[in-house]
């Protein structure tokens, strides 16, 4: 289940979901991300969200599914928003079932990983110094890397 | 002819979030896609150079040597910062 | 937060309560352990959970202070059904909220993997062909001790 | 006198949950305590014997050199099984 929306989501919503896919399941893990109200020392004071419609569906229809050829998972849920968001926020939601958490607890964060770099979605910050385009971390590419392993 | 999508920070840099383009030849690679948009001249020139341009052919992430064909969908964007 | 309870727990206040902890909060991942409805080939009609009273507090109140000398997170939740459960129950909670998604991964990960080896609990399932204790697995054994490194 | 706990299937084994035991020295280590209960016979000699018994002294994880006074609690547990 892959949803791109402007509105808000909701964590018991999306875990009754995942709690009732099946009766084997043992394990659940939800990531959620929110907006954080620090930029270093600078006050954000919003952003605003833009994908690429079509190829950010396709993206993360492949990441879950070459989580699922790595893990004995159950379903997975993601939920991204775009559109204006404040601090606080949602920002995103990533959900896994499984049988076992070893293998809930090691999709979600792959799915998480994978997400934030490669999924075509972009921020913007409103900052008080005016809108600035938020640049890609390197620690993002790096933590990719580890599930290359 | 190929749709053109740009994204983010590069639609702000081109003003510009989509075009037709004439490819010059019927089959071009992604390289000389960006080649023919860098002869444009600024600010195509730098955007087109940047090593951190990301391609997107299809809707598929696009290494240099990937074919272009009339018809296709190719987005340009900078690195993502979703999540 | 530790709680040991025969009743059930809500996902959402939980997340809710962690949500609102702090304004730098941008990453919350919580796990919740279910009872599967299968052990084997055998039907697993429902079980009994018993504790340490007192030990087991210490030990978790332990754990979430390892997480926070290991990780920068803001704050964990863990709560601990005891009692009779049936199939599908929820179990244990676990979540975590930090600045930083690796953060909150690791943290939620790790408290897990010591709870189930170092936290007084024992199941006894009520099975088909009689109640039996639960026998401790050797891959829980062998997960918490990955974080040695 | 310590106060001695019983969990889980070594309860069960037992048939005693809890038990006031009087220590043979004013100082005894774990391992002292355990061949104490063990030379009741069974099922306290297989019980005390087991490898994978777990003791905690006073609700702390304890080593078999661990020194337990009188008034400690000490308890006796199978590897645990939560979660």
């Amino acid at each position: 289940m892959i949803r791109i929306q402007n509105e808000d989501f909701s964590l018991a919503d999306e875990y009754q979901a995942l709690r009732e896919d099946a009766p084997q399941i043992g394990a659940i893990v939800t990531f959620v991300g929110l907006v954080r109200d620090l930029h270093n020392d600078e006050s954000v004071n919003g952003m605003f969200l833009e994908h690429y419609p079509g190829m950010t569906e396709k993206v993360l229809a492949q990441l879950i599914e070459d989580a699922r050829q790595r893990w004995p998972i159950t379903n997975a849920r993601i939920i991204h928003r775009i559109g204006a968001l404040h601090a606080s926020d949602q920002i995103v939601f990533v959900g896994v079932n499984s049988a076992h958490r070893e293998a809930a607890f090691a999709a979600c964060e792959y799915l998480m990983d994978f997400l934030k770099t490669k999924a075509p979605f972009w921020k913007k910050e409103q900052r008080s110094t005016g809108d600035v385009w938020v640049d890609a971390k390197a620690s993002d590419t790096e933590r990719e890397s580890r599930w290359q392993n | 002819m190929v749709k053109v999508l740009y994204f983010a920070r590069l639609r702000d840099q081109l003003d510009c979030a989509e075009e037709q383009v004439m490819l010059r030849d019927s089959r071009n690679s992604v390289a000389e896609l960006r080649q023919q948009l860098a002869a444009r001249g600024e600010p195509w020139l730098s955007a087109m150079q940047d090593e951190n341009l990301l391609v997107a052919v299809n809707q598929v992430i696009a290494t240099p040597d990937v074919v272009v064909n009339a018809g296709d969908e190719v987005g340009f964007f900078p690195p993502v910062t979703g999540g």
